[in-house]
């Protein structure tokens, strides 16, 4: 089976505080963030992999984001993918019509029996990005899938639904699919498996060698302004000995008309 | 199936019992040649009720119980042959009670000989038990059940004599004492009561021994070991006999081996000592290495090569690296004395004719009435050829203990054949009545004594 | 008369909560603005919500069809899109929610009508 | 990887399985080996886990999520290379970490130590925590960026990021100051020294680690180090020499014995305690040194040292060693190696239960934490008493 996985680069921002919007509040502070795979596009690159290792065929691993985002390609590389493509266009502000149609067009120029993306990505979390892909293919699609299983020139599919019921389906290839968290676990990459993945091919694309223009790629929706949520409830931490806090707990009760 | 997993974790609670593939694999192997053989279920208790649980549960459902202590008889005794629960015992680890006065100590099945032999050491120190020779992960209880011997099998005889009192759980889930304790609170003496001694060199098929009542011996302040060796193997008995006629020794052991190679053909004789004095000891000394073996040594037949204090904990497992194979396996025999010369000469042919280097040790017990004889075989785990040659050598010396008219101590499932087929058939029928009585849906360590 | 158009999601004989949200999200809106609600349901017993949409929306669009037991996303695609092809409403407001997510992307590539997902704040 | 690659395929099988790997050197108990003591099942005990090793290798059974946390649960704490009676016993850790390294290269490591190793390739710590905030804890100590001093003052990880360990960071750093030593630190320039990445079996990426530390240290022109953990000491002192960093490495407590010996640092105070040793294995067993931390806390009048049963080779490991303090594989029952081992400081009728590890110091205060201790022990480290003694807060 002949599958592509589309992953995205986003920053590891397990220490929330650490994050600030630039000055021209259209984007955060790169600085001294570090950078990771996109955790739905892992589970979705997982699931690749080990559809390949279960049918064989190959496994293209794509992106599309300027050069420093080859990173993630390489450890897609190391997890199992036989070669990689970036589009190369820094398209972080872009919304996801545009990056779609630049996906859309990729795929069209390769051999795929099934696309896999993640449901929705960590930093901007739109949840359409596939979906959109899949219906400028003209393919059949579902999202969120936690559990796949191949069979003949098709695939039987279950999605997670909200309080927990499932949906299974039968698709017939080509197909695409938006993969949830929890479908299967990643394995590690370590860096004696990145190191042996940068002898596969790593090939760079300009927007232009797919016949996208600049108007083409025109964003649909613009990004006005990034900001901070007003605080909303406060959550005080009360400090002290058991006996300091509980009558610092009683007085703000009372100041607030509670007793 | 899942069913009585669930009871189990009920019983013992979800992190002492297992169906993994992990725990499954570990639990199907002896240490020795003998086959795995895969339980369906792992499982670790901590109290005598909740074994008692587990074998109502095993006799409702006829799941196999194979009780389990350190696991090192070596003779598969404790492997769960026909699949079912293979229990291991050794979370019940407590050292209940150690009575100075009556000298003895009640324990848990659990309770390992290293652990009691530490206990003792840094709390009695006046007081010993008789310790095996093997690794001191070997149980207490587990050396019981299979009537071990220890270094104080001369002049103490077997541990299963050192026997106070057991509390043991019947097949069927009842708990019963035997000894003092089955009246008293005081666990000082297995008799004067009917005596209903089913649990010891059954192998664990008529109940599982969940505390064992064992006498301790005083410990003296100096101890230590004399080596003497002679060439002549047909002067071992002898000289044993003359040295136990002195009644000054604590363990008599007489051993030969091809490695290293300079002692090969040679006869060992570790003679341990203890006195509190050093006027005690140079006195024990004299009359044992000079009035018994003075004239040997004159004779040039034998040699003494000294005597070392504090007696160094045993290192059997060594002989397991000696073919870098991580594997020995040992028939154990009980035998006359007089029988030394021809269980070495006829064992020494089967080592060789196998390609092993003989190993054989004779551990006198009680006052030469017998010995224990081993011969041990040593294999490389990575080399299945190595471990058919040890199974095969390990056959071979079951069938020539019989031939020399001895009994084979701990045998596995083939030497205890061996045994049935000779054994009283009047003796074999009632063992037969006593299985079915206490174990009516054969669910205890089945495989094992099955009287055709 | 331009409206704004809540794509009704129901299970297990109920209405989802999140249509109920969009649902007092869109009479906001309207009231503001001054224009109408449509509020639009699928599929099998499609017909039993009227009545309780009709408390809400100004006007409710039911499109009974037996086979359709649960939302699926496809056959709903191609209603929805006829429909809005039809009425051109301002704005479609739609559950984000599994049934969403696997529709609403589709949708506004069909159409070809920008599309913003997770909303919490709304205004004309 | 078949058997036949695994670098000790003709060592592995050599294992009889007889147990006097779980013992300590006084046989009392078969408590020594933490993950054994925790579970108490064959699985867990190091000739379990050899075995399973040698039957994954040679595909007698499949990798599972249960087998790899029965590989991880040992906490590298030596206790069975101590016991073992056969030649083969240098090298029991070494077998566990090459299987390590073995399901690293095929990314089957369970998702706790996927996580630490991922936190280390991006942040340099495992807690994923940002590099900057690295020197945080140093903030109006008056402690010094290295800029060529005669020690580098190493911190390491927990040192640096756990808020209890940071405590002790700067304890040390101030008991340094006072007695004029001459260091500096790294900040947030440290990165993690890639003494545990080592022993989770990710050899690249402590490649990595250690011969970024090395070319940075020559940079700086380091000479001398001294670390606060055992860990970064034992990564320093055995491993960074085949990365051409064979730096002169003590960690603290031989420093603070030799400034005591010198009079540089005077302890004359003195402290009214009675105080147990716990021997951190990477101190003790890995490098040896048993008398340094003894020899300062005996320099201290009034401090009456009492010695738990397992002391010295035969210590009980916290658990927190080969990444438990994070992985925590053994953690969550009173069978955990840290409460086992906090209960039998206690019995010793000791106050204060001196440590000179920042792991065993997070482990064996949540530990006395959970077995309600508080009120009878205190967790201290080695450095703090001395601060204490000195009058440093």
């Amino acid at each position: 089976m002949d599958i592509i996985a589309c992953i995205k680069r986003i920053p590891d921002t397990s220490e929330a505080d650490t994050i600030k919007i630039d000055p021209s509040q259209m984007s955060i502070e790169k600085g001294s963030l570090v950078f990771k795979i996109n955790d739905w596009d892992e589970y979705a690159l997982e699931t690749a992999v080990q559809l390949k290792e279960r049918t064989g065929g190959s496994l293209i691993a794509v992106t599309v984001g300027p050069k420093e985002w080859d990173d993630v390609l390489r450890r897609a590389l190391a997890m199992g993918a036989d070669r990689a493509i970036r589009v190369d266009q820094d398209m972080v502000a872009a919304d996801c019509h545009s990056v779609a149609i630049v996906l859309a067009a990729l795929t069209r120029s390769l051999p795929y029996d099934l696309v896999l993306c993640g449901a929705q990505s960590e930093d901007f979390g739109c949840g359409q990005l596939g979906v959109m892909v899949a219906e400028m293919l003209g393919v059949p699609h579902a999202a969120l899938v936690v559990g796949l299983q191949e069979e003949e020139g098709k695939v039987r599919v279950d999605r997670e639904l909200e309080a927990g019921i499932l949906e299974s389906y039968t698709i017939e290839l080509p197909a695409l699919l938006t993969i949830q968290t929890g479908i299967n676990r990643p394995r590690y990459i370590s860096l004696g498996g990145i190191k042996r993945a940068m002898k596969k091919e790593l090939q760079v694309m300009s927007p232009g060698e797919l016949g996208l223009t600049a108007e083409m790629l025109a964003p649909q929706v613009k990004l006005e302004r990034l900001e901070f949520p007003p605080r909303g409830k406060e959550a005080v931490l009360i400090p002290g000995t058991p006996e300091e806090s509980a009558e610092h707990l009683a007085s703000i009760l009372q100041s607030a008309g509670i007793f | 199936m899942s069913s009585v997993y669930e009871s189990l974790v009920e019983i013992v609670g979800g992190e002492h019992v297992s169906t993994q593939a992990e725990e499954l694999y570990i639990y199907s192997f002896d240490l020795g040649t003998t086959e795995p053989h895969r339980p369906d279920y792992a499982v670790a208790p901590r109290t005598t009720e909740e074994i008692q649980e587990i074998l109502r549960l095993a006799n409702r459902e006829k799941v196999p119980v194979a009780p389990l202590g350190g696991g090192l008889s070596l003779a598969g005794l404790a492997l769960p042959l026909k699949g079912g629960i293979s229990l291991d015992l050794k979370r019940m680890d407590t050292i209940l009670e150690v009575n100075e006065k009556s000298r003895y100590v009640v324990v848990e099945c659990g309770v390992s000989q290293g652990q009691l032999t530490s206990y003792l050491e840094r709390h009695h120190p006046t007081l010993m038990h008789s310790e095996p020779g093997a690794p001191p992960m070997a149980t207490i209880a587990g050396n019981m059940a299979i009537h071990g011997q220890g270094d104080l099998a001369h002049p103490y005889g077997f541990n299963s004599d050192m026997v106070n009192g057991l509390e043991v759980v019947l097949p069927t889930g009842e708990v019963c004492r035997f000894g003092s304790c089955s009246v008293s609170t005081q666990w000082y003496t297995n008799h004067p009561l009917p005596d209903v001694g089913l649990f010891l060199g059954w192998a664990g098929t008529t109940g599982i021994i969940t505390r064992v009542s064992m006498k301790l011996f005083p410990h003296k302040s100096i101890v230590g070991a004399g080596q003497f060796v002679v060439k002549d193997e047909n002067l071992i008995p002898e000289i044993i006999h003359k040295i136990t006629h002195t009644e000054m020794v604590h363990d008599l052991v007489a051993y030969s081996q091809a490695i290293p190679p300079f002692s090969s053909g040679l006869h060992h004789l570790t003679i341990n000592l203890s006195a509190d004095s050093e006027k005690e000891l140079a006195f024990k000394m004299e009359l044992i290495f000079d009035d018994t073996l003075g004239h040997y040594i004159r004779s040039g037949d034998g040699g003494y090569l000294g005597f070392n204090r504090g007696l160094q904990r045993p290192q059997v497992s060594k002989t397991s690296d000696w073919r870098k194979g991580g594997g020995f396996e040992y028939v154990g025999s009980i035998m006359p004395v007089e029988t030394y010369p021809d269980c070495y000469r006829r064992g020494r042919e089967i080592s060789e004719k196998h390609g092993i280097p003989y190993t054989v040790l004779g551990r006198v017990i009680g006052m030469s009435h017998a010995m224990m004889f081993s011969w041990t075989y040593a294999f490389n785990r990575a080399d299945p050829e190595t471990m058919d040659q040890a199974r095969e050598a390990l056959h071979e010396t079951d069938d020539l203990v019989l031939e020399l008219d001895g009994a084979i101590w701990k045998p596995g499932t083939y030497g205890q054949k061996l045994v049935m087929e000779r054994m009283d058939p009047n003796t074999l029928n009632l063992m037969k009545k006593v299985k079915q009585l206490l174990d009516p849906n054969g669910i205890m360590n089945p495989g094992n004594w099955e009287v055709s | 008369m331009p409206e704004i158009l809540v794509v009704v999601e129901h299970r297990k004989q109920r209405v989802a909560d999140i249509s109920l949200q969009m649902l007092s999200k869109g009479r906001q809106l309207t009231d503001e603005a001054g224009v109408g609600l449509l509020a639009v349901v699928i599929g099998g017993g499609a017909g039993t919500y009227a009545e309780e949409l009709a408390g809400w929306a100004d006007g409710v669009l039911a499109v009974e069809d037996p086979e359709l037991a649960g939302p699926l996303a496809e056959p709903s695609q191609k209603i929805l899109s006829a429909i809005i092809k039809e009425r051109k409403p301002l704005l479609v407001l739609m559950g984000h929610s599994s049934f969403g997510m696997d529709l609403a992307p589709a949708l506004s590539v069909e159409l070809g009508v920008p599309l913003v997902t997770d909303c919490t704040g709304v205004s004309l | 990887m078949t058997l036949a690659e695994y670098k000790y395929a003709d060592t592995i099988h050599r294992c009889f399985r007889c147990g006097y790997c779980k013992f300590p050197v006084n046989w009392m108990d078969v408590n020594n080996c933490p993950a054994y003591a925790r579970f108490r099942m064959e699985t867990y005990s190091c000739g379990g886990r050899l075995w399973l090793t040698k039957a994954w290798l040679s595909n007698e059974i499949d990798w599972s999520e249960h087998l790899a946390q029965i590989l991880y649960s040992c906490t590298a704490c030596k206790n069975c290379e101590e016991k073992c009676p056969l030649r083969f016993n240098v090298d029991i850790f070494n077998m566990i970490q090459a299987a390590r390294a073995e399901m690293v290269e095929r990314g089957l490591v369970p998702a706790a130590v996927k996580e630490f190793l991922e936190n280390v390739q991006r942040h340099g710590n495992p807690y994923g925590n940002a590099r900057e905030g690295r020197g945080e804890w140093s903030q109006e100590t008056g402690i010094e960026q290295y800029q060529g001093q005669d020690y580098l003052y190493y911190v390491g990880c927990v040192g640096s990021y756990d808020t209890r360990a940071q405590q002790t960071a700067r304890t040390l750093g101030k008991v340094l100051l006072r007695s004029g030593v001459s260091f500096g630190v790294l900040g947030s320039e440290e990165n993690c020294d890639g003494n545990e990445v080592n022993a989770l079996g990710e050899e690249t990426l402590f490649e990595m680690l250690a011969e970024e530390n090395v070319r940075k240290f020559k940079d700086l022109g380091v000479t001398n180090i001294v670390t606060l953990s055992p860990h970064s000491y034992n990564a320093f002192k055995n491993d960074y020499a085949k990365y051409d960093g064979s730096f002169p490495v003590l960690h603290y407590t031989q420093l603070l014995r030799d400034l005591i010996t010198d009079g540089k640092l005077d302890v004359s105070g003195g402290m009214n305690a009675r105080v147990t040793y716990h021997d951190p294995c990477f101190l003790g067993r890995w490098n040896g040194e048993y008398d340094a931390p003894r020899q300062v806390l005996s320099a201290i009048p009034g401090i009456e040292l009492v010695e738990m049963e397992k002391n010295r080779e035969s210590t009980l490991c916290c658990g927190g060693g080969g990444g438990n303090f994070y992985t925590d594989f053994l953690g969550g029952s009173e069978n955990s190696p840290a409460r086992i081992r906090v209960r039998e400081a206690a019995t010793t009728g000791a106050s204060v239960l001196a440590v000179a590890c920042p792991n065993c110091m997070t482990m064996l205060e949540d530990a006395v934490k959970a077995e309600g201790l508080e009120d009878k022990l205190v967790v201290k480290d080695v450095s703090e008493i001395v601060g204490e003694v000195c009058g440093i807060g």
